[in-house]
């Protein structure tokens, strides 16, 4: 780009100018917008704002208000066991379909196709459809009642302690797709000689898979996990579509809770200080990975 | 010869493209048996099938005269080491060698002393501890044949051990490959397709093409008498050079002739009458001219040297004569600038001639 | 076994669209009957019909019709637009890494875990100060921020795995930033670019927050009127015309799956797992 | 010109309401806009002040009247009405005077109130009633003893929706009939917490509790559907606001003969005032500001309001004008009206802050038998003790 | 010697990892300098320093006497080849060839002389239209060389090009590329850590270990006169023997004693005196011991042989020598089987002494 001949070392903030030029995008979302928005949001955490964000500080006042809301704790373990279950769930049965998938079988494209596409289709699509299925006058209580089972009991949506199980399964059924292609193709990254040396060594399948070849994915369920976990903390349209949080408050998330305390509830404030929890968490769920994944390692 | 493992008729296809077809190979116990190839002619793939890897589409494999086609890899008294190595990378050495014992559910004190035995054969003792990635190249390829030695075998099956390492490397464990073989007498089928590797280490070379074996020798054979000009060409480095002409008669012997210049033919044991106008093909290892030395030849062979490549101990000359180009080893201390002009004289006892058009050997 | 099983998995996972397209092809009474598994006894299509041309929300009875066009005009600029800026950046991340980009990206993927509700007042405010909040290029602005994370961390990792010495040799060549970008990288990178397409396609169209909260009426996307048509019950719930509804809805989508979803795979083994 | 106009009704019975209004303005000679957002006041809300915070305000918006709007007015992103409210004289035609008392803000008027919803309604099902084969109950304390006789009927005695402000809804009704207004002032007026928690509160959380154990078995979300429970008849009644009478009206159902209504449940005849408003975001096109003007006066004028409110099953915000089709529950509802029995509704008392807490709590409540009433008494306190 | 490329003082480091340290080498015009070096020795490192591709710590470079350390690639008048050919995919051959120019908007007419050229002398006429996808690991080196050949520059770089071919094929292409330098007479650099590569192409030849350059020289100095073990170990295959032990006085002249036995040093030429006492490490290459022939110490070097590698034109041996082993080569002809016992004898005007502590050659 420059054509002439420099005797000298060229001023640093020249070099590499394009490539600069063109991350600008990138630098104004990460610290405008990400940066300086939670910045924003954890200083106003910390004021006792309405409807509109008005710089009056309270100190903890929010925080202490926060962690003394029965629907806040609800939220947290809600969210506690969405995640673990989901985490562990779409894990495994992510895994268990990529490594079916991954049996050189006939129709892959097909049941590829069929695992994935409800990845397609949003949250608020997902929660209707199995707000549906699951309702116990018309969906799957109501057909095994009619079949003869006339005790039969499955209304996950209308029975507080299992409510959570009931989005659970919705959210599963949205995302393992994913998962599983993630993992497949993790799956197909496996040196085929692993494969053969286990056979040799005669070592059973299902262990050659236990401690051998889930051990090698590690990379792959890392970036596996970190998606999963940011759909987690953000889980919101699926319950707002399937239960409304319902009943009562027991389906509830801290996303839906900071969204009705900023919005519904008009406190700002104390929507500011849930976002802050929640961001504290991911932050420390998140940063020491991101160190590891992309600030220590230099490319090769 | 007892056998050791024994192949008949053995065919393997994948979907329409057959790769191996009807192929019999009989390997004799403590035999080191190198399959020599390009790449894609099928050495894996029948490695592959001896392991127990692949299930061949015809035919039977016997190891140790049990016909083993149907066993499963473990049952087969075979270890198999590959190219990648293959180790298990979360685990360490130790963990990489007791593995498949433990899962054989053998007693702890016996996993013990026989990975001990192994770690003390390969001298990996100090890295018991360490995982592959905290391993060299050669290390790990030792780990690995250390994995196929603890399970005990008759039969070790090598995939192109050496491949993946430096050059240095590769002639160490070269040398140690050779010596387990022969302080531990087991059969040993080495796939390979780098020919110093065959010569230096096989008992028996069999060398394939397309999924074929076209010559089954010993190294001395396959290098000297080549069956025909596939294997003579492959095997050498420069290649053989090959000299396209007829047979003529003079003076009541057959003589060779290409592009007009003569080569007497006294000394080579040609398995046929050599009869007059026959289209032949003659073929001369590079060491095995003479450059300006007393010969056969020497009196009306003139070349120009076109190309000088001194490779320290000799010195390779591409050398311009009678139409062709000619590659010649030299000694390394023998030099000879572009442009020189040269006498040559051939060994024939040493040359091969094939048939222009089978390309078998005559 | 093998295929029984992963025909028990299909069954679980086509359950749902079975019983959408089974239902929105019944008449009402024939929903009150009960089951929704069974198979309609007389197909129509009104329900159909009514999605897309009549169904009402307040006074605006036309049905799924007006957000169709309106999701395309979001969806194809924004996805456009934001893996265009994404892949330089991603670009720029593999290739031309300049000091502190690691910095700047690394908030950028914890940015990703980052709820949208917590996000939604400081892109007001932003949106506000430069004065295009409620139009359209608002709207895909905030589409390409938040797309931004995982789509620079896909093409990130897609350049990072092309050979290195092919931008080597293009510098060598004399070719600049963009024009490697264009003629060199470009061409190369057709699978990740039906990843992020897909990605994007289905992000942005079943967006229904961004669309409500950043735009006016007449630009509100296809989930707006979805949402407006399951939700304002009149009367009784309209199961079929909701699941029609839905269905239509989710179609682009989902053709846009069945179509490409074999290059998913693929770009998705080639971007996102490698590291 | 066109005006754009933002509101959350969409059911069938509001969404014809609206028409009216639409109607009345496009006669101006305007064009109404509508953008109607489903699915409530809690997802409606949030759009509309992000609109008007991010500077795309809307021409008129629907909020409810009371403390919603304040900080949007106090922070001067809304117009100022009092011009157009002293030309037409709305101090006195405005009634009763509370509503308009909501709409002004240091002395200036920022909105339009449009309508009178009174949340204190027992809505009840005779068909249902006849099946169980009781009769159709005066009261509360009637209907609570009915409840077992209709249970076994298979009916479900009291319909309420999942939505949280359903549940605190209701209890506020519950408050009303049982505790009586002076107490209900304490509480939500006054704040006093000494009375919230005292023995007459008790007694509205007995009931609730009651209404909780009635209640089981509705699983529907929306108020209608829950109203429509009631009008096919598998729910005995239903404590809703007076906008239920709309989807009775669109079922073809007549008052008296296929549902009885009681307001203040029958125990204490009262009218709450709340209602829905609209504001008027500050524009700068100056043709739209006009027409702003034009809209806020169409909206209150007789017809409209009469139009608008007949639909909506709701009272005109008018004592002046003559809605001689009022059905039979409308028309107690004016008599009360006339009577002066009212009183404010909570979210013209409360934050909606503290309306959201409350909500909280009582959608918990009525979603989990396990809590007691006292237990939730001692939360309510500690909600009021911390309102402003 | 004119100076074609010249690098002062040349420093580059990764964060706290020192690659390169004050290196200085200068190319001559028209010469062609092969750095070789194991793996993660600094070549490529260097190679893209001097390309522009990587941005020195410190030091400055000039190519043809202009300082170019912070110029663009493309304005060093360099071209580059890679080890991966680093050919565009999307491109045809033709595209491939011309990229470069058409950046640079030369006009079309000129463009196509030059492809038209360039593919002449790599005879890759007919492949123009094809992909890169369509063409053979050597055709592709080929384009790959073809590509820095159209831009007309004054010094190629090569970065081990022939590493991903096949021993046949590199043979091949190291001539092409030998006989393309003879023709054109660029400057090259190139960069290998094959040997044979090094030795045969080389005008001078730098050997690198950790970024530093250990001797810098023509092949034949490096090969029979390396300046240290480092260098006197790298170079050779199988690698040159080293005998530790101490010069001791017999007969008022010094020997060298390695395990008890004695090796006259007649014949090597010390660059110093040779104390008694000291002790050195006798280093000589396969090829100079003579095995069962006469010549100095034969009457007393008792060996055995104790493994065999013929590799076709040559026969390695490994022999028990005196306590240590011993790699000798002989001709293909000779063969011995292990457990033989041989008479050596060494020549030592072809052997080195280093000093044990230094490892310097004396
Ligand atoms: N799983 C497979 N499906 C289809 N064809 C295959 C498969 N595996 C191998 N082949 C084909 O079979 C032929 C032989 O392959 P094989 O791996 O045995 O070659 P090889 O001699 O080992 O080559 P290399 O030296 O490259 O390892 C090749 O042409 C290859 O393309
Ligand atoms: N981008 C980088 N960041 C950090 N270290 C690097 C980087 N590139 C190279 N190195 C290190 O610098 C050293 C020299 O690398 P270089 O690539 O020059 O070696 P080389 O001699 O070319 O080796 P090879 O023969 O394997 O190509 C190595 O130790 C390597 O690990
Ligand atoms: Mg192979
Ligand atoms: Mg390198």
């Amino acid at each position: 780009m420059t054509g002439q001949a420099h005797t000298g070392r060229p001023s640093k903030l020249l070099r590499n100018l394009s490539s600069k030029i063109a991350s600008i995008p990138m630098m104004l979302t990460a610290v405008v917008i990400f940066l300086g928005g939670t910045v924003w949001t954890v200083i106003y955490s910390f004021t006792n704002s309405k409807l509109l964000p008005r710089a009056k500080f309270v100190g903890f006042d929010q925080y202490e208000r926060l962690w003394s809301a029965p629907r806040w704790i609800v939220s947290i373990e809600n969210l506690a066991i969405y995640g673990i279950f989901t985490l562990i769930f779409s894990l495994v049965v992510g895994f268990l379909l990529a490594a079916l998938m991954d049996q050189k079988i006939r129709f892959e494209n097909t049941f590829r196709t069929i695992f994935l596409y409800p990845f397609a289709l949003s949250f608020i699509v997902t929660g209707l459809v199995w707000q549906w299925i699951l309702n116990p006058e018309f969906g799957v209580q109501s057909v095994v009642r009619s079949l003869g089972w006339t005790s039969f009991t499955f209304d996950p949506l209308y029975n507080s302690d299992i409510v959570i199980y009931g989005v659970l399964i919705a959210g599963l059924w949205q995302g393992t797709g994913l998962v599983m292609c993630l993992l497949l193709a993790g799956l197909r990254g496996i040196d085929e000689d692993i494969w053969k040396a286990a056979r040799v060594d005669g070592i059973p399948m299902w262990k050659t898979y236990l401690f051998i070849v889930i051990p090698m994915m590690r990379p792959v369920f890392i970036t596996t996990l970190v998606i999963i976990a940011s759909g987690i903390v953000k889980v919101y349209d699926l319950v707002v579509a399937q239960t409304s949080g319902g009943p009562g408050i027991s389906s509830e998330v801290p996303a839906k809770y900071v969204y009705d305390y900023m919005f519904q509830a008009q406190n700002l404030g104390q929507g500011f200080a849930a976002s802050t929890m929640m961001l504290l968490t991911v932050a420390i769920i998140i940063i020491p990975w991101a160190y590891l994944e992309f600030g220590g390692r230099k490319r090769g | 010869m007892q056998k050791s493992v024994s192949i008949k008729d053995l065919s393997l296809s994948f979907g329409a493209v057959n790769v191996l077809e009807n192929l019999n190979l009989d390997i004799g116990e403590g035999e080191f048996l190198v399959l020599l190839g390009s790449s894609g002619c099928g050495k894996s793939t029948l490695l592959n099938c001896i392991a127990g890897l692949l299930e061949p589409t015809g035919g039977q494999i016997f190891i140790k005269n049990k016909n083993v086609t149907w066993e499963e890899p473990k049952d087969r008294g075979i270890g198999m080491v590959f190219q990648s190595y293959a180790l298990y990378p979360q685990m360490t050495v130790e963990k990489n060698l007791s593995f498949g014992l433990q899962v054989a559910k053998m007693p702890k004190a016996e996993i013990d002393k026989r990975v001990a035995r192994a770690a003390e054969i390969l001298q990996i003792g100090p890295l018991l501890k360490r995982k592959p990635s905290e391993l060299s190249g050669g290390q790990r390829q030792r780990v690995a044949i250390g994995r196929a030695l603890v399970r005990d075998v008759d039969v070790f099956l090598f995939d192109e051990p050496l491949s993946n390492l430096d050059a240095k490397l590769r002639s160490e464990l070269r040398v140690e490959i050779k010596r387990l073989h022969q302080s531990l007498k087991n059969t040993m089928v080495y796939v390979t397709h780098d020919q110093i590797e065959a010569l230096t280490l096989a008992d028996r070379i069999a060398i394939m093409k397309s999924g074929v074996i076209q010559q089954l020798a010993d190294p001395n054979t396959i290098y000297n008498a080549p069956k025909n000009m596939f294997v003579a060409g492959f095997i050498g480095s420069p290649s053989m050079n090959f000299l396209r002409g007829e047979i003529v008669e003079k003076g009541g012997k057959p003589i060779f002739v290409a592009n007009g210049v003569d080569f007497a033919l006294d000394g080579y044991a040609a398995g046929e009458p050599l009869q007059a106008g026959r289209k032949v093909v003659l073929g001369v290892r590079p060491e095995h001219v003479k450059v300006n030395e007393d010969g056969p030849g020497a009196d009306h062979h003139q070349a120009t040297v076109d190309i000088e490549e001194p490779m320290g101990a000799d010195n390779l000359l591409w050398l311009k004569h009678a139409g062709h180009t000619m590659s010649v080893r030299v000694a390394g201390a023998r030099r000879f600038k572009p442009g020189t002009a040269v006498k040559l004289s051939f060994d024939m006892g040493l040359a091969s001639l094939f048939d222009a058009g089978t390309e078998e050997r005559i | 076994m093998l295929y029984g099983t992963l025909a028990v998995a299909a069954l679980y996972y086509l359950l749902p669209l079975y019983v959408m397209v089974v239902t929105s092809l019944k008449g009402m009474p024939e929903i009150r009957l009960g089951n929704i598994f069974s198979p309609p006894l007389e197909v129509t299509f009104e329900p159909w019909a009514k999605a897309w041309a009549t169904a009402c929300t307040g006074l605006n009875c036309d049905g799924l019709s007006r957000g169709f066009w309106n999701s395309v005009r979001i969806t194809v600029p924004s996805t456009l637009i934001s893996i265009l800026v994404a892949s330089v950046n991603g670009y720029a991340l593999a290739n031309w890494k300049f000091k502190g980009a690691d910095l700047f990206f690394t908030i950028l993927i914890v940015g990703a875990f980052i709820p949208y509700q917590v996000m939604i007042y400081p892109i007001v405010i932003v949106l506000r100060e430069l004065g295009i909040y409620g139009t359209l290029t608002g709207l895909i602005i905030v589409h390409t921020i938040f797309g931004m994370p995982i789509l620079t961390l896909l093409f990130r990792n897609y350049f990072s795995s092309l050979p290195e010495e092919l931008f080597k040799a293009a510098r060598i060549d004399g070719a600049g930033f963009w024009q490697i970008y264009f003629r060199i990288m470009l061409p190369m990178s057709l699978p990740i670019f039906v990843v992020a397409m897909i990605l994007q396609i289905t992000g942005i169209w079943n967006d229904f927050l961004f669309g409500v909260v950043f735009t006016r009426p007449e630009y509100y996307p296809m989930t707006v009127q979805l949402n407006n048509i399951v939700n304002s019950v009149q009367g009784v719930k309209e199961y079929n015309v909701n699941m029609a509804a839905t269905l239509l809805t989710g179609a682009v989508p989902l053709i846009v799956y069945f179509v490409s979803g074999r290059l998913f795979v693929r770009g998705i083994a080639a971007g996102a797992v490698k590291g | 010109t066109d005006l754009e106009v933002t509101h959350w009704w969409t059911s069938g019975g509001e969404a014809a309401a609206v028409a009216e209004l639409a109607k009345a303005f496009d006669a101006t000679g305007n064009k109404w806009v509508d953008g109607a957002i489903a699915g409530s006041g809690g997802t409606a809300r949030p759009i509309m002040v992000s609109r008007i915070t991010g500077g795309d305000p809307m021409a008129a918006t629907q909020f409810n009247h009371g403390r919603q709007a304040e900080e949007l007015v106090e922070a001067g992103l809304m117009r100022d009405l009092t011009d157009v409210a002293t030309k037409e004289n709305w101090k006195e035609i405005i009634k009763p005077a509370s509503l308009l008392d909501s709409c002004t803000i240091d002395g200036k008027i920022y909105c339009a109130p449009v309508n009178i919803h009174s949340w204190q309604w027992l809505w009840l099902s005779n068909a249902a009633f006849e099946k169980a084969g009781v009769a159709v109950p005066k009261n509360w304390d009637e209907f609570v003893a009915a409840s077992p006789a209709l249970e076994k009927a298979g009916i479900v005695p009291l319909a309420v929706g999942g939505q949280p402000w359903q549940a605190a809804g209701a209890f506020d009704v519950l408050m009303v009939a049982i505790a009586g207004k002076d107490n209900f002032y304490k509480v939500f007026k006054d704040k006093d917490e000494e009375v919230a928690a005292g023995a007459d509160i008790a007694k509205v959380f007995k009931a609730a509790d009651d209404a909780r154990r009635m209640s089981k078995g509705t699983n529907v979300q929306d108020w209608n559907q829950a109203t429509n429970m009631v009008i096919t008849g598998k729910a005995g009644g239903q404590i809703m606001g007076d906008w239920a009478q709309g989807e009775f009206a669109l079922a073809g159902q007549v008052a008296g003969k296929d549902y009885t209504c009681l307001p203040g449940l029958g125990v204490n005849e009262i009218i709450s005032t709340g209602g829905d408003a609209f504001y008027f975001p500050l524009l700068k096109d100056e043709e739209k500001s006009k027409a702003q003007e034009v809209l806020a006066s169409t909206l209150l004028a007789p017809a409209t309001q009469v139009a608008f409110n007949l639909k909506k099953g709701s009272l005109p915000v008018r004592g002046d004008v003559d809605l001689a089709a009022a059905n039979d529950c409308m028309k107690k509802g004016l008599d009360i009206l006339a009577k002066g029995n009212v009183i404010e509704g909570t979210d013209q008392l409360l934050s909606a802050d503290s309306q959201k807490q409350k909500e909280d709590l009582f959608s918990e409540f009525f979603a989990n038998a396990s809590m007691t009433p006292e237990d939730a008494q001692k939360r309510f306190v500690d909600i009021i003790a911390s309102a402003e």
